[in-house]
C-alpha cells in the first residue's frame, strides 16, 4: 500500500514538468478521470452508486508501476463517464472488492483474476471465470519485463494524483457529471 | 442405482465449487454446455427442488479465445476482423467499436458517406441478429416455425450485405478511417425495397407470433428485472430499454451521425420478457425507419479518408469508445504507447454484463421459465466469454 | 375327443396365467431394486387381469389394467423416482431359514383358507363363464350393494384428502 | 369346439401381424408426412433428396436408426432400459385389433373396445417411467416426472369426454358407436357433442406427448425428456409408438365423433382413413404452429378448465338424456 503511493505522489511531479500548453483537446471517452487509491475504493464507489451510476465493466493494465485497475461506470438518465483508476503493486495485492455494492462486479473482478492475477481482498468466488481451472502458467496478460511501459509513457499529459474523495468537489464533479454530447432524448 | 446425485463427486472443477444451498431436497442439474437451450457453450449449474431453481450459476468460458491478447501482438490493421469473430451475430457493431477507438484516439476524420455507409449496414446487421433472436427465442419456448420465416428474411439482408462487405457472417468492413468499399446504386435499391418487405413482414410476425395466447403466456410476467437490477449488473440494451429505461448509446454518447436521424428508443415498462421481446420487435422498425432516412440523405464523397494511414499508430494515451450493439453497449477501452499494436484493449461485451444477472432473476422460478429468461437476454456466448 | 383337447389348452392357458402370476409375485419379493419389484407385480396385475378375461369378465379384467397398471403402479413408480431408494435398506441382510419357513406358511394360508372357501360355496359360474354384461354390472353395484360401493368411494376420497393434508403438513414444516 | 378356438387364434394372429404392418405403414407415412406439412408451414420444400420428391426419405430415417450403436447408459439396469421401449410400444398394437376400419374390417368385435383402448394406453406411461428412471439421467428424470403428472392428469378429462358418448349409444363396443352415427356429418356425434370433442382432442394431444403439450420431451428444457439416452432402436421404438399412439387417438376421435366408417354414398373403410388422417394433420398443423406451454399452465388448463367443462357437460348431456 504505502508503497504505491509513494510512487503516484512522485508521479505527479514529473507530471507537472512534462506539462505543456499545447495539450490536443481530444475527447478521450471519459468525461471525469479520477486515480484513487485502493483504501478509498469502496468509497468512491459508494459515492458513484448513490449519484445513481452504473459499472460498465474494469479493465486491467500491466504497467512499470505496476497494475492499473481501471473501473469505468456511467448513468443511465444523464450519461457521463467515469474512470476510476487504481494504482496495485505487483506482489501485494490489497484492492477490496466492489461485488457488495455492484453485483455484476463479480464477474468482472474474476475475469481481472484471470488474466492478471489480481486477487480482490473480499471476494467470495474467486474462481477461474474464462480461462480453464487447469491453466498452467503465468496469466495471460500479464507483460514481458520489457514490453512495460510506465504511467508517463502512457499517460504523457495527465494528472496521476489520487484524488481526495472525502472533498466535496469529487461528490459535486460526479453528481453533475455529464456527456457534452449529450442531448435530451426526448 | 444411486441417485442421490447430491454427494455425487465425479464433476469437474465447477461442479465441486458449487456451493448448494443447505437444503436436502434438492437435485443439482448440469444444464449445458451442450445443451440446446443455451445457444452454443454457456453451461449452467442449476440446484432445483423439484422444476423450480434454489440457485443458479452460469459456468463462462467454454468459447475462450483471448481476444485481448491478440489485440496486444497484432498489429491495428490485422485485428480488424478479430472483433466480428467475438459478436458474430452484430459483428459490424463490434467493428465499429474497434475503428472508433482508434480512430479516436488518433483524431482520424472519417468522410460523411462512409458514415453514412456504416450507419445503413450497422442497421442492417443490428436488424439481422434480431431476427436470429426471435426465431431462437421461439424455439427455446417450443415454436420451431418462426426461425425459418426469420431466415427467410436474413437471407435477403446477407446476400444485400454479401455484395458490399464480402461475407455473409463476420463482416470485416469498416477501415480507420472509413469503409472498406463504395455501395452502389443496386446495394441503394435493393436495401429500399428489403426495407419496404420488412414492414409488411412485420404485421404478419405480430399477428402470427407476438399475439398467440400461449406465447404471451409464457413471456408476460416472467423474469422480471427492475432497472436498479440493470444498474447494478451493468445490463444495457434491450434487457435494460425492456425494463423501461430509455438509454441508447446512439442516443447517450451520439456518435457517428446518428444524431441526424429522427428515431425512437423503444422502451416498455414491463420488465418482464415480454418487455425485451417487443423493445426488439420494434428497434427492428426503428432500425428500418433510420436506414431509410440514411439512404435518402446518402451523401457523395469519399467512401474512406484519402488521407487515412495504411498502418495506424496512435499517439500514446487511452480512449473509451462504446456503441450501440444488437445486445447492448460495446465498449472498447484502448490503451496505446505510440506502437504499432495497442498497449492494451479492453472489450466490453454487453451480454457478459446481462448474463450476469441471470443467477438473480432466475431465482424461484421454473426450469422452462428460466430458459424464457435465458432466451430474452439474448446471448452470444462468444460474445461474453470473448 | 375335440371336448378333451379344448378342455387341455384351458388348462395350460389357465396355468400358464397361474405361472406368471407366480413369477410375478416372487420377482416382486425377491429382487433388490425396487423398480424390479414394481416390474414384478405389474405382471402379476397382467397375469390376474388375464384371468378375468379367462372367466370371460373382460371388463374387470381390463380395469384391473386400467386402474391398477395405468395408474397405481405408475404413482407407485412416481413415489419410488421421488424417495431416492437404494439396495440396502433393513431387510437387506441374511435371510434365517426361520424366517423363510415362516414367509412361504404365511403366503400360502391365503391361498388354502380362500382357495378351499371359494372351492366349497363356489358359484356355477366358475365351471362355465358366462360373460356379464357392463350395463348389468353397473345395476348390480348401484342397486342391491350400493352402500358397499359408496362406502369404498368414501374411503378412497378420505384416503386422498388424508395424503394431501400430509403432504402440506411436511411443506409446512420447512 | 376345438375348430372355433384355433379359427380365433389364427384370426387374432392374422390380425396382430396386420396391425403391426399396419403401424410400420402408418409410422413410415406420417413421417414422411410430418416433415413436408412442417417444410409447407415453413415455407421449404422438406425432404427432397432421397427418392422422387424425398418419398424414401423415412426408409432413410429407419436405415440410419437401426444402423446405429445400441448404447447403454453407465450404470444403468440394462434389461429394464431396453424393456421400455418394448412396453411402449406393444400395448400400441393390441389396441388397433378392436378399432372398425370399416363395415367388415374388425379383427376383434369385443363389447369392450373402448375400455380395451384406454386400459391399454396407459401402459404407455409405465414405458415412459421406466425409461426415465434407468436412464440414470438427471433430464430423463424429470421428463418422466412431468409425463406422470400429465398422463395422470389428463386421462380425468379423457375419461369424462367420452363418457357422454357412451351414454348416448350405451355401449362401450366401438363398432355400435360408429354404427350409432348417421352417414352425413350433421347426424355425428361432433355435432351434437362439440365441446367433448374439443376437450377429447386437447386430451389426446396432450396424452400422446404432442406439441404444444410435449413437456416431457422438451427439447429446450430438458434436451430430450424420457428418452435422452436412447439411441438406435430404442429411440426409433419410442418415435414409433408416439405415433402408434397418435394415429390410435385420432382412430378413436374418428369413430367417437366423426361416424367412424360411416360418410356420405358409400361407407367404408376410405372414409374412416381420411378422417383420422385429417385429426392427424391437424395434430401436426398444431405442433408446428404454437410454442410449447408451461409444466403448471399444462396442469392448469387440465385441472382448472378441462375437467369442470368435462363434468359439465356430462352432466347437460345427462340431463338431455333424462328429458
Amino acid at each position: 500500500m504505502s508503497d504505491q503511493a509513494e510512487k503516484s505522489v512522485t508521479a505527479p511531479e514529473k507530471e507537472e514538468a512534462a506539462k505543456t500548453e499545447e495539450k490536443v483537446p481530444l475527447y478521450t471517452g471519459y468525461d471525469l478521470d479520477y486515480f484513487v487509491t485502493p483504501k478509498d475504493l469502496i468509497d468512491a464507489v459508494r459515492k458513484l452508486d448513490q449519484a445513481g451510476f452504473f459499472l460498465e465493466d474494469i479493465s486491467c493494465l500491466d504497467m512499470k508501476e505496476g497494475f492499473q485497475l481501471v473501473y469505468h461506470f456511467d448513468r443511465f438518465d444523464q450519461p457521463g463517464r467515469v474512470g476510476l483508476r487504481v494504482m496495485q503493486d505487483r506482489e501485494n495485492h490489497d484492492v477490496p472488492s466492489i461485488h457488495h455494492i455492484y453485483p455484476g462486479a463479480d464477474w468482472h473482478e474474476r475475469e481481472c483474476f484471470d488474466f492478471f492475477g489480481i486477487r480482490f481482498k473480499g471476494h467470495p468466488n474467486l474462481l477461474p471465470l474464462l480461462l480453464d481451472p487447469d491453466h498452467q502458467g503465468p496469466p495471460p496478460l500479464i507483460k514481458d519485463e520489457s514490453a512495460r511501459k510506465s504511467l508517463e509513457e502512457l499517460y504523457p499529459d495527465r494528472v496521476t494524483t489520487p484524488v481526495n474523495i472525502e472533498d466535496e468537489q469529487f461528490t459535486r464533479e460526479i453528481t453533475n457529471c455529464s456527456n457534452p454530447k449529450y442531448r435530451n432524448p426526448s | 442405482m444411486n441417485l442421490d446425485l447430491r454427494l455425487d463427486t465425479s464433476g469437474d472443477f465447477y461442479a465441486q465449487k458449487f456451493q448448494p444451498t443447505k437444503r436436502e431436497d434438492t437435485l443439482i442439474l448440469n444444464m449445458g454446455p451442450q445443451h440446446p437451450s443455451t445457444h452454443g457453450v454457456l453451461r449452467i449449474i442449476l440446484e432445483i427442488d423439484g422444476e423450480y431453481i434454489v440457485r443458479a450459476q452460469p459456468v463462462l468460458g467454454y468459447i475462450h479465445r483471448m481476444h485481448e491478447k491478440m489485440a496486444e501482438v497484432m498489429s491495428y490493421p490485422q485485428y480488424l476482423p478479430n472483433p466480428a469473430r467475438t459478436d458474430y451475430l452484430h459483428a459490424l457493431a463490434w467493428g465499429w467499436a474497434h475503428v472508433g477507438a482508434v480512430e479516436r484516439l488518433m483524431g482520424l476524420e472519417v468522410p460523411e458517406r462512409a458514415e453514412f455507409i456504416r450507419v445503413i449496414t450497422c442497421e442492417l446487421n443490428r436488424i439481422n441478429s434480431h431476427l436470429l433472436w426471435w426465431g431462437a427465442y421461439l424455439l427455446d419456448l417450443g415454436a420451431f416455425t418462426p426461425i425459418m420465416y426469420a431466415f427467410d428474411d436474413r437471407e435477403i439482408i446477407m446476400d444485400i450485405m454479401q455484395r458490399v462487405t464480402g461475407s455473409r457472417l463476420t463482416y470485416c468492413y469498416y477501415r480507420f478511417g472509413g469503409v472498406s468499399g463504395d455501395i452502389d446504386d443496386r446495394f441503394v435499391s435493393e436495401t429500399r425495397e428489403q426495407c419496404a418487405r420488412m414492414k409488411e413482414r412485420f404485421k404478419m410476425y405480430k399477428a402470427l407470433v407476438t399475439e398467440n395466447f400461449i406465447l404471451r403466456k409464457r413471456v408476460e410476467e416472467i423474469g422480471e428485472i427492475s432497472v436498479d437490477t440493470c444498474r447494478r449488473y451493468g445490463a444495457t440494451g434491450p434487457v435494460l430499454r425492456g425494463s423501461g429505461q430509455e438509454y441508447d448509446v446512439r442516443r447517450a454518447e451520439p456518435y457517428s451521425v446518428y444524431d441526424r436521424f429522427d428515431f425512437n428508443i423503444p422502451a416498455y415498462n414491463d420488465c418482464d420478457a415480454m418487455g425485451r421481446y417487443l423493445v426488439r420487435m420494434d428497434e427492428m422498425q426503428e432500425s428500418i425507419k433510420i436506414i431509410e432516412q440514411a439512404l435518402d440523405a446518402l451523401p457523395e464523397g469519399d467512401f474512406i479518408h484519402p488521407k487515412a494511414p495504411k498502418r495506424a499508430k496512435p499517439p500514446a494515451g487511452d480512449v473509451y469508445f462504446a456503441v450501440e450493439g444488437a445486445r447492448g453497449k460495446i465498449g472498447m477501452h484502448l490503451v496505446s504507447d505510440g506502437g504499432k499494436s495497442a498497449y492494451r484493449l479492453k472489450l466490453r461485451a454487453p451480454g457478459f454484463s446481462n448474463l450476469s444477472l441471470f443467477g438473480e432473476v432466475s431465482q424461484g422460478t421454473l426450469i422452462s421459465d428460466a430458459v424464457s429468461i435465458l432466451g430474452s437476454l439474448d446471448l452470444v456466448i462468444p460474445e461474453i466469454d470473448r | 375327443m375335440d371336448n378333451l383337447a379344448s378342455e387341455n389348452l384351458a388348462w395350460i392357458v389357465l396355468f400358464g396365467h397361474i405361472a406368471i402370476i407366480v413369477a410375478g409375485g416372487f420377482i416382486t419379493v425377491l429382487s433388490e431394486s425396487l423398480v424390479r419389484a414394481l416390474m414384478g407385480l405389474i405382471l402379476t396385475l397382467f397375469g390376474v387381469a388375464g384371468l378375468f378375461f379367462l372367466m370371460a369378465a373382460p371388463f374387470i379384467g381390463l380395469m384391473q389394467i386400467l386402474i391398477y397398471v395405468g395408474a397405481v403402479s405408475v404413482l407407485i413408480f412416481f413415489a419410488i423416482m421421488l424417495t431416492n431408494a437404494w439396495p440396502g435398506g433393513d431387510e437387506s441382510g441374511n435371510i434365517s431359514g426361520k424366517k423363510v419357513i415362516f414367509a412361504i406358511l404365511a403366503s400360502i394360508a391365503p391361498a388354502v383358507f380362500l382357495g378351499s372357501a371359494a372351492l366349497r360355496t363356489a358359484p356355477p359360474s366358475i365351471f362355465v363363464p358366462e360373460e356379464t354384461e357392463v350395463r348389468e354390472l353397473g345395476r348390480f353395484f348401484l342397486e342391491p350393494y350400493i352402500l358397499p360401493f359408496e362406502l369404498i368411494s368414501l374411503l378412497l376420497t378420505v384416503a386422498m384428502a388424508g395424503a394431501v393434508i400430509l403432504v402440506f403438513e411436511r411443506r409446512k414444516k420447512k | 369346439m376345438i375348430e372355433a378356438i384355433p379359427i380365433q387364434l389364427v384370426i387374432m394372429l392374422v390380425g396382430l401381424a396386420a396391425t403391426m404392418a399396419f403401424v410400420g405403414l402408418n409410422a413410415i407415412v406420417l413421417v414422411y408426412l410430418e416433415r413436408k406439412v412442417a417444410g409447407f408451414i415453413h415455407r421449404r420444400p422438406g425432404p427432397y433428396e432421397v427418392g422422387p420428391h424425398g418419398i424414401l426419405q423415412p426408409f432413410a430415417d429407419g436405415l440410419k436408426l437401426v444402423g446405429k450403436q445400441i448404447f447403454t447408459p453407465k450404470g444403468a439396469d440394462s434389461f429394464l432400459y431396453w424393456l421400455a421401449p418394448m412396453i411402449s410400444m406393444a400395448p400400441a398394437v393390441v389396441c388397433f385389433l378392436v378399432i372398425p376400419f370399416g363395415p367388415h374390417l374388425q379383427i376383434i368385435n369385443t363389447n369392450v373396445g373402448l375400455v380395451l383402448i384406454l386400459a391399454f394406453t396407459g401402459v404407455n406411461v409405465l414405458a415412459l417411467c421406466i425409461a426415465g428412471w434407468t436412464s440414470q439421467n438427471k433430464y430423463s428424470l424429470l421428463g418422466a416426472a412431468r409425463g406422470v403428472s400429465q398422463s395422470v392428469a389428463y386421462e380425468i378429462p379423457l375419461l369424462l369426454s367420452v363418457l357422454p358418448i357412451i351414454f348416448l349409444t350405451g355401449t362401450f363396443n366401438l363398432f355400435d358407436i360408429a354404427t350409432n352415427q348417421g352417414s352425413w356429418p350433421w347426424q355425428w356425434f361432433v355435432v351434437t357433442q362439440p365441446l367433448a370433442f374439443i376437450i377429447f382432442f386437447i386430451c389426446a394431444l396432450a396424452e400422446t406427448n404432442r406439441a404444444p403439450f410435449d413437456l416431457p420431451e422438451a427439447e429446450s428444457e430438458l434436451t430430450a425428456g424420457f428418452h435422452t439416452e436412447y439411441s438406435g432402436m430404442g429411440f426409433a421404438l419410442f418415435f414409433l409408438s408416439e405415433y402408434a399412439y397418435m394415429v390410435i387417438a385420432a382412430c378413436v376421435g374418428a369413430i367417437l365423433f366423426l361416424g367412424g366408417f360411416k360418410g356420405p354414398i358409400v361407407d367404408g373403410w376410405w372414409w374412416f382413413l381420411a378422417k383420422v388422417y385429417i385429426l392427424l394433420l391437424i395434430m401436426i398443423w398444431i405442433r408446428w404452429t404454437f410454442p410449447r406451454v408451461r409444466f403448471d399452465q399444462l396442469l392448469n388448463i387440465c385441472w382448472k378448465w378441462l375437467i369442470p367443462l368435462a363434468i359439465l357437460n356430462l352432466l347437460i348431456t345427462l340431463l338431455v338424456i333424462a328429458l
